[in-house]
């Protein structure tokens, strides 16, 4: 198997092949308009070893971990992770972290709570 | 396979509906497993009295292994779950009288799953040769 | 001493290229009571079974050892050929060397070794084999058909025109079930009520049918040919038998407010009803949890406005008894429980509803008369949006949902989207499918035509979520096609649930001792060969309590039922298994433990009088075992301390011989 | 009684009041959160990747602590619950992951997910008892309309969270009915604010919480409650629609009688 | 030392059989020294007078007497211990014998004195052995008398009483008791610890010194079989007397999985072993597993109880999973 795949597949604990093409988590991602890739799109094209364009992807950064995904999913794929697993892949590579600490200050406002700056970080960079 | 490798004895005991028939999809699919292996037919499982598992052990059996439906799928409802507390009891206690818990197994066993039979009767083999001869329970004169 | 003949087949090359048939056929001959031995090509055609006629004649074999393929595929040819030839049947024993040996072993000399030590082993066990002689047993003439949906109608006429006895029973106070809901039936479109009721007045006319409605099995006793069944006829509070059916109870009672179960709960009934017009039995039953009088004594109008004096607030359950020789199991299905799927807002909406719910809205009997209203508003939807797979192909792990295809639903919400825009051409139909599933006479064609003719929106996706808002329900899903997340503001939702099997089935397999699958339908006997028949012998299946189908199949297969049935009570005395347990009353403790272990009760427990050997008599509790209702499982020989309790053809001790000739 | 609690990084500074409140009400109803000895943030959010260890550390710690105290671990914010849930869910499910993260931490006795995690809802509703809630309101907040807010992360995934039905919940509702008010159920309750995309994609948070909003106030709320400083801010920083939006320990300690004017 | 005293149990039988309620008394029968008891059928008041025993030695289980003599005229008078009273429901839920047949009367236990322990004590030459409160006294050729600790010579069963509660009776001589006391599976532990070399060393030891009396078998309230499978050519396990190897590969652990669910733990094989084997060990055994795999159970602990054998659920434990279990424990 591909090795970028099979990263994907151990990161994420997901079997790709669970998944019956119904769309329902495309059909309930409420990032849907802001992505290039939907999630169905990257389970399916995980599932084809189609990695690169999703790692140069900036859907990466829209997915919300809101979980609605992997709630509704009638085959338990778990779509939401292997969005995740992609975007470890690429901020896990040296230098290829999406926010880094310098861009912080600019992206500042006063009432903004600590809570949005930790998961950012925790979401777009390592 | 190296000639005198340790060859241990293995008696099977299959239930007619389920794990006996997954006997013959092995056979059907062509899915080894060593020759040591015999098989014994019996209904249900729960045909199965443990006296015949220490008959097998005493006349120089070196494991055993019996296979039956998964629970919930006995031909006869509910054969299997009787099996399941025997064996659990008497496997335990064969332990407890210092008989390696490696030569006595149940195996559920479904008429679809050849290839599991085949992969657990190489395991068993494989468990049960790590062990060398049953000296435990085997009766010397029994054996010719 | 038996005379053993031991018979080694070459099954072509399918045993010859691996075992040297004929150093098989020559080790066995200096077996003990082996007096004949010898090989051949084909041992199953007919050379070879005449080959060993020949040697049973020759040799005065009395018992037979045959190697070759699996006693599953051969064993009754053989038992055949030993029986023509005048030894008994169960005096052969197969040594499985095909599929437990040749085909598992390449080395020819392992493969021989091991075919010898099989065949030794056979030749151990016919050692000790007894002829064996199957009991029988005399067969009831009348069926019993649990569920009076369509498949139990059918299977029902089926058996009475061949001329035999048989009763329905039907929880509800009407037989005709689901069919008896549906508007029209796919693919010609018929009503279903046309082409239903007819049948259910064929079936309550039949002289040979009995219906017991409103009326649950509660005991189920005996065997295949004997089964004693109790079954409980509910309080209906009305004299079956007097009422007329008129309906002015139904009129008059007060208490309007009782959710319509016909209806699916959409509008309301009296206390007192008669579920439909065309109801079979047509008469009224009383809801004792919400008539006034039967809960406090106050009211009593119906029995004074009934004429016919068919009211008894005093009625009883009443308990009957009946003798079957067959069941068949007909208690069909009910769409699934929708709480756990919640983002389709069913819970949140009136307007979210159920494809059966939708029935009911378009049936000129149901609760609008036939006008597709909306159940918030009544006003006419204009956008329907129709949501296939609603809980049918979930996988097993994710916690909700059923992991089968429904198998109806592509089809009903193509004759439902197809009938809106044939009855309302400006209402925009939506079905959000995953894959249309259409195989069937007339199926694919009928549900193009929803599309090509009728206009009918089929997007490929699923719907992630439906938000109700104000008085739109806007439907958010995906159009996977057009790479689109689709919004669209919808008057109506209808979900495509995924059915299930009655939930009284489960009760009903355990009274049967029939087996169920882990969805709760009744397994069948074989999936390809013996669909209708349930494993336990004499019960049988028709509909979907045995798996999704729609009206066609359910149809023909209750006719298989029921021919299934005929062909057992056509019989005057059944044979047997004669591998059956048997108890020897002289080792008998009576001490239940065999009882208690027996999955079909077949022993039970008889006082007899024992001769000691100081010439007094002692009465003694022994166990007795049925052999018409044993199945041979051999629980019981396990379960018995003293040893009393053997398996005829798997006797304790020609297992054990069995194990010695492996061992040794 | 008492509780072990895992306050958060947002609550000993932005959301201060989500804090001292819920400390001061639960007191009143007889259960003190004890907060947890040099806790750590637990991240912000839950790291999906079965192969993240490191990540998920600080949680185990803080679930350890609960276990050696044999209390529940309570948090309110709806974020530290969802990582403390799921990582205790992995420790219980996940046995290579439970040997790697016991390995790291080196506890005397290891961590195998003993601990119950709940929600200060969860606390207040099936510890305490939304009864005891209503015996304690002083101030009911009869003519007030509240639509609950529940965000994503309180309810999902349902498997692990198992708090409250995922699509159609009760739990705030029932909770505003406790103290005398009147819940409004609105569509868009469970459904996603932007959450951290607020760092770097305004654009999307604002219509994500615009529709929340909206649907709010078209279903005739005054006010929004919500158990996440993150939602709050999101939903505030949307000037589309006015509809104040408060923490759910804020209105509590309104109802109760402790809300420090 | 027991509370109920011999007098105490002959004027109840006395009483019983005067007015009428039954023929017959089941008792123990004075021997020639206090420890050599028989259990015995007396029918007489002047019978009982005479030659009815009950001491510190007394400690049979009379429930499997019944079997064979709960089927005569009348009913017979049964005194049960509260181990007794186990085996007498467990024989009555397995239907050996007619409950009507027989008048049960409850009796306390203090726990009895193990013969072979004193014994051991004095190697040879004991003339009486006496019981006096918590005291026995035992005088021998030799040594003279000698007072020795009741509580240190206790049967094994009955320092690890598993419950002092009388389970079946027609009425109570005495009070009844709750106290139960959970030490009894201590040995079985220590066991299960062990390597299974060591183990198999263990048992090795002990069962090779079987001789094959069968006294285990004949005094068991659970082997009450019309034919022993031991005695019967055709159940294939048949083997009437010592053979080299059966006997510690065989025949014990037949008999512990023919008992197993219906064993009431009564003890009585191992008081009755002249070998000293532990028979006990292997009843606990199975015991110890079922309580723990199948959830608690006491065979006889009421009438009609479906044993655990005779019974599943289909959530129960699987055969891997459970064996080595206690060990882990």
């Amino acid at each position: 198997m591909d090795k970028l795949k099979e990263q994907i597949l151990r990161t994420s604990g997901v079997n790709t092949l669970k998944c019956m093409r119904c769309g329902k988590c495309s059909g309930t991602c409420p990032s849907y308009d802001e992505m290039e890739y939907h999630p169905h799109q990257f389970v399916y094209m995980v599932e084809k070893g189609e990695i690169e364009p999703l790692m140069k992807s900036k859907s990466l950064y829209k997915c919300l971990s809101c979980f609605a995904c992997v709630e509704r999913c009638p085959r338990n794929v778990e779509p939401a992770k292997i969005v995740e697993a992609v975007r470890l892949m690429v901020i896990r590579q040296q230098g290829e972290n999406h926010l880094t600490a310098n861009d912080i200050p600019d992206l500042l406002d006063e009432d903004m709570p600590q809570q949005a700056i930790v998961s950012a970080f925790r979401k777009y960079s390592k | 396979m190296q000639v005198n490798e340790f060859k241990p004895k293995i008696v099977a005991f299959c239930c007619n509906w389920c794990s006996y028939a997954g006997a013959d999809l092995a056979g059907n699919n062509r899915l080894n497993y060593p020759d040591n292996v015999k098989i014994i037919r019996v209904p249900c499982s729960c045909r199965v009295n443990p006296m015949f598992i220490l008959r097998a052990f005493q006349r120089g059996a070196d494991g055993v292994i019996l296979c039956g439906c998964h629970p919930g799928d006995c031909h006869y409802t509910s054969g299997n779950y009787y099996t399941r507390r025997r064996m659990a009891l008497l496997f335990s206690m064969l332990e407890y009288l210092g008989i390696e818990k490696e030569r006595t197994r149940v195996e559920w066993v479904s008429a679809a799953e050849g290839a599991k039979f085949s992969a657990t009767m190489n395991e068993f083999c494989e468990q049960v040769a790590a062990l060398g001869e049953n000296k435990r329970l085997e009766d010397l004169r029994c054996k010719q | 001493m038996q005379r053993i003949g031991v018979f080694v087949c070459w099954c072509g090359s399918n045993i010859a290229a691996t075992v040297d048939v004929k150093a098989v056929a020559e080790a066995l001959k200096s077996e003990p009571g082996v007096v004949f031995s010898t090989d051949y090509q084909y041992m199953c055609s007919q050379a070879g079974q005449d080959l060993i006629k020949e040697a049973i004649k020759e040799h005065k074999l009395t018992g037979l050892v045959i190697c070759s393929c699996s006693p599953r595929m051969h064993e009754n040819t053989f038992r055949k050929v030993a029986a023509d030839s005048g030894i008994n049947p169960y005096m052969v024993e197969i040594a499985n060397i095909r599929e437990q040996c040749s085909w598992v072993h390449k080395d020819k000399a392992i493969g021989t070794e091991k075919a010898i030590i099989l065949a030794r082993a056979a030749v151990a066990k016919v050692h000790l084999n007894t002829p064996l002689t199957p009991g029988e047993s005399e067969v009831t003439k009348r069926a019993l058909v649990i569920g009076g949906g369509i498949a139990g109608i059918q299977t029902a006429l089926d058996i009475a025109d061949a001329g035999y006895k048989v009763d329905i029973v039907e929880t509800k106070p009407t037989i005709g079930g689901k069919m008896a809901q549906l508007d029209k039936t796919f693919p010609t479109l018929d009503c279903a009520a046309c082409i239903l009721t007819p049948k259910m007045v064929e079936v309550a006319q039949n002289e040979n049918v009995r219906i017991f409605s409103y009326s649950e099995v509660t005991e189920v006793g005996g065997f295949v040919g004997n089964f004693t069944v109790k079954i409980k006829k509910k309080a209906r509070y009305v004299k079956e038998d007097v009422c007329t059916g008129c309906g002015l109870c139904t009129e008059k009672c007060p208490m309007k407010k009782v959710p319509n179960d016909f209806n699916l709960g959409m509008n309301n009934k009296g206390a007192i009803y008669i579920p439909f017009a065309q109801a079979v039995p047509k008469v009224a039953t009383i809801d004792p949890n919400y008539c006034n009088m039967l809960k406090n004594g106050k009211c009593g109008l119906c029995a004074k406005v009934c004429t016919a004096g068919a009211i008894d607030y005093t009625q009883k359950d009443e308990i009957i008894e009946e003798k079957y020789g067959a069941i068949v199991a007909a208690t069909g299905y009910n769409p699934i429980s929708l709480d756990k799927f919640d983002e389709f807002a069913y819970n949140q909406s009136k307007d979210v509803i159920t494809s059966l719910e939708f029935e009911r809205l378009t049936n000129a009997a149901g609760p609008t008369n036939g006008v597709l209203l909306r159940p918030s508003d009544l006003k006419h939807p204009k956008t329907i949006v129709f949501v296939q797979c609603v809980g049918s192909r979930c996988s097993a792990d994710a916690s909700k949902g059923k992991e089968y295809c429904s198998k109806i639903c592509c089809m009903y919400t193509a004759k439902h989207a197809m009938l809106t825009r044939d009855k309302y051409p400006d209402t925009d139909v939506y079905v959000f499918y995953i894959d249309v599933r259409t195989p069937g006479k007339n199926f694919d064609e009928f549900y193009r035509r929803a599309v090509e003719e009728y206009g009918v929106h089929y997007i490929k996706g699923m719907v992630g979520k439906v938000i109700p808002e104000g008085d739109k329900l806007i439907v958010q899903g995906s159009d996977l096609l057009d790479n689109k997340q689709l919004k669209i503001e919808a008057d109506l939702v209808v979900l495509a649930a995924a059915i299930e099997p009655d939930k009284s089935a489960r009760n009903l397999a355990t009274m049967l001792t029939a087996s169920m699958d882990t969805n709760d339908f009744f397994t069948e006997a074989h999936p390809k060969l013996r669909p209708v028949e349930s494993p336990t012998a004499g019960i049988f299946l028709s509909g979907t309590c045995q798996g999704p189908k729609d009206i066609p199949e359910t149809v023909s297969q209750a006719g298989a039922a029921a021919s299934k049935v005929i062909g057992l009570l056509a019989k005057d005395k059944l044979k047997g298994n004669p591998c059956v347990a048997h108890s020897d009353e002289l080792m008998c403790n009576g001490c239940s433990s065999c009882e208690r272990v027996c999955p079909y009760k077949a022993i039970t427990y008889v006082d007899k009088e024992f001769r000691m050997p100081d010439r007094t008599t002692k009465v003694r509790r022994v166990a007795f075992v049925n052999e018409a209702v044993c199945q041979g499982c051999g629980a019981c020989t396990v379960a018995c301390p003293s040893g009393a309790m053997d398996l005829k053809g798997f006797k304790s001790k020609q297992i054990m011989a069995e194990v010695d000739a492996i061992c040794k | 009684m008492k509780v072990s609690y895992f306050p958060g990084c947002t609550l000993k500074n932005k959301a201060k009041d989500l804090d001292k409140y819920a400390r001061l009400c639960a007191l009143k109803l007889g259960v003190e959160l004890e907060e947890i000895e040099n806790w750590q943030c637990c991240g912000g959010a839950f790291s999906m990747g079965e192969d993240e260890i490191a990540s998920k550390l600080s949680s185990v710690r803080a679930l350890q602590y609960a276990k050696e105290k044999d209390q529940y671990l309570v948090s309110v914010c709806s974020a530290c619950h969802n990582v403390l849930k799921q990582t205790n869910y992995q420790m219980q499910n996940n046995s290579d992951f439970a040997f790697k993260a016991n390995n790291y931490l080196a506890f005397d006795n290891p961590y195998n997910g003993e601990t119950k995690v709940i929600h200060y809802l969860e606390l207040l509703r099936d510890v305490i008892g939304f009864d005891k809630i209503k015996e304690n309101t002083v101030n009911p907040l009869k003519d007030k309309k509240i639509a609950a807010y529940y965000g994503c992360l309180l309810l999902r995934p349902s498997k692990v969270l198992a708090m409250d039905d995922a699509e159609n919940p009760s739990i705030m509702e029932d909770f505003i009915k406790a103290i005398g008010a009147t819940p409004v159920v609105y569509p868009y309750r469970n459904e996603c604010c932007g959450g951290y995309a607020t760092l770097e994609d305004k654009n999307l948070v604002n219509k994500k919480s615009g529709l929340v909003k909206n649907s709010a106030k078209n279903n005739g709320a005054d006010l929004i409650i919500t158990a996440c400083p993150l939602c709050k801010y999101n939903l505030e920083k949307n000037n589309n629609t006015d509809i104040p939006v408060v923490y759910i320990t804020e209105l509590l300690a309104e109802a109760l009688g402790l809300k420090e004017e | 030392m027991q509370t109920v005293t011999r007098n105490q149990l002959v004027e109840k039988a006395k009483e019983l059989l005067n007015n009428g309620t039954v023929t017959r008394v089941l008792g123990i029968k004075k021997g020639e020294f206090s420890y050599d008891l028989t259990p015995a059928v007396f029918t007489s008041a002047e019978e009982l007078e005479k030659e009815f025993e009950f001491n510190g030695f007394a400690a049979a289980n009379f429930s499997k007497y019944l079997v064979k003599l709960a089927d005569g005229e009348g009913k017979i008078l049964v005194f049960l211990k509260p181990c007794d009273s186990y085996s007498f429901n467990q024989l009555l839920t397995e239907h050996r014998f007619n409950r009507e047949n027989v008048y049960a009367v409850g009796i306390e236990c203090d726990g009895f004195a193990d013969y072979k322990k004193i014994e051991e004590e004095f190697n040879d030459g004991i003339k009486s052995v006496e019981f006096n409160g918590e005291k026995i006294e035992v005088t021998t050729l030799y040594d003279g008398k000698k007072e020795l600790a009741f509580a240190d010579y206790m049967l094994e069963r009955c320092k690890n009483c598993k419950t002092k509660k009388i389970a079946a009776f027609d009425e109570l001589l005495t009070e009844n008791s709750d106290e139960t006391k959970n030490t009894r599976f201590e040995e079985v532990e220590k066991l299960e610890a062990m390597t299974p070399d060591e183990r198999y060393a263990f048992w090795r030891n002990e069962l090779s010194r079987c001789i094959r009396c069968n006294a285990c078998r004949d005094v068991c309230p659970a082997c009450t079989c019309e034919k022993c499978v031991f005695n019967n050519p055709d159940s294939g396990v048949e083997n009437k007397a010592i053979q080299n190897s059966f006997e510690e590969n065989m025949f014990h652990i037949i008999r512990a999985f023919h008992v197993a669910g219906r064993c009431t733990d009564c003890g009585e094989c191992s008081r009755v072993c002249p070998q000293h084997i532990p028979l006990h060990l292997l009843n606990r055994k199975f015991i110890k597993d079922i309580n723990s795999f199948y959830g608690e159970y006491q065979a006889g602990a009421e009438v009609g109880n479906r044993a655990p054998l005779v019974n599943y659920t289909k959530e129960d434990i699987e055969p891997k999973d459970a064996v080595g279990r206690g060990s882990e424990e």
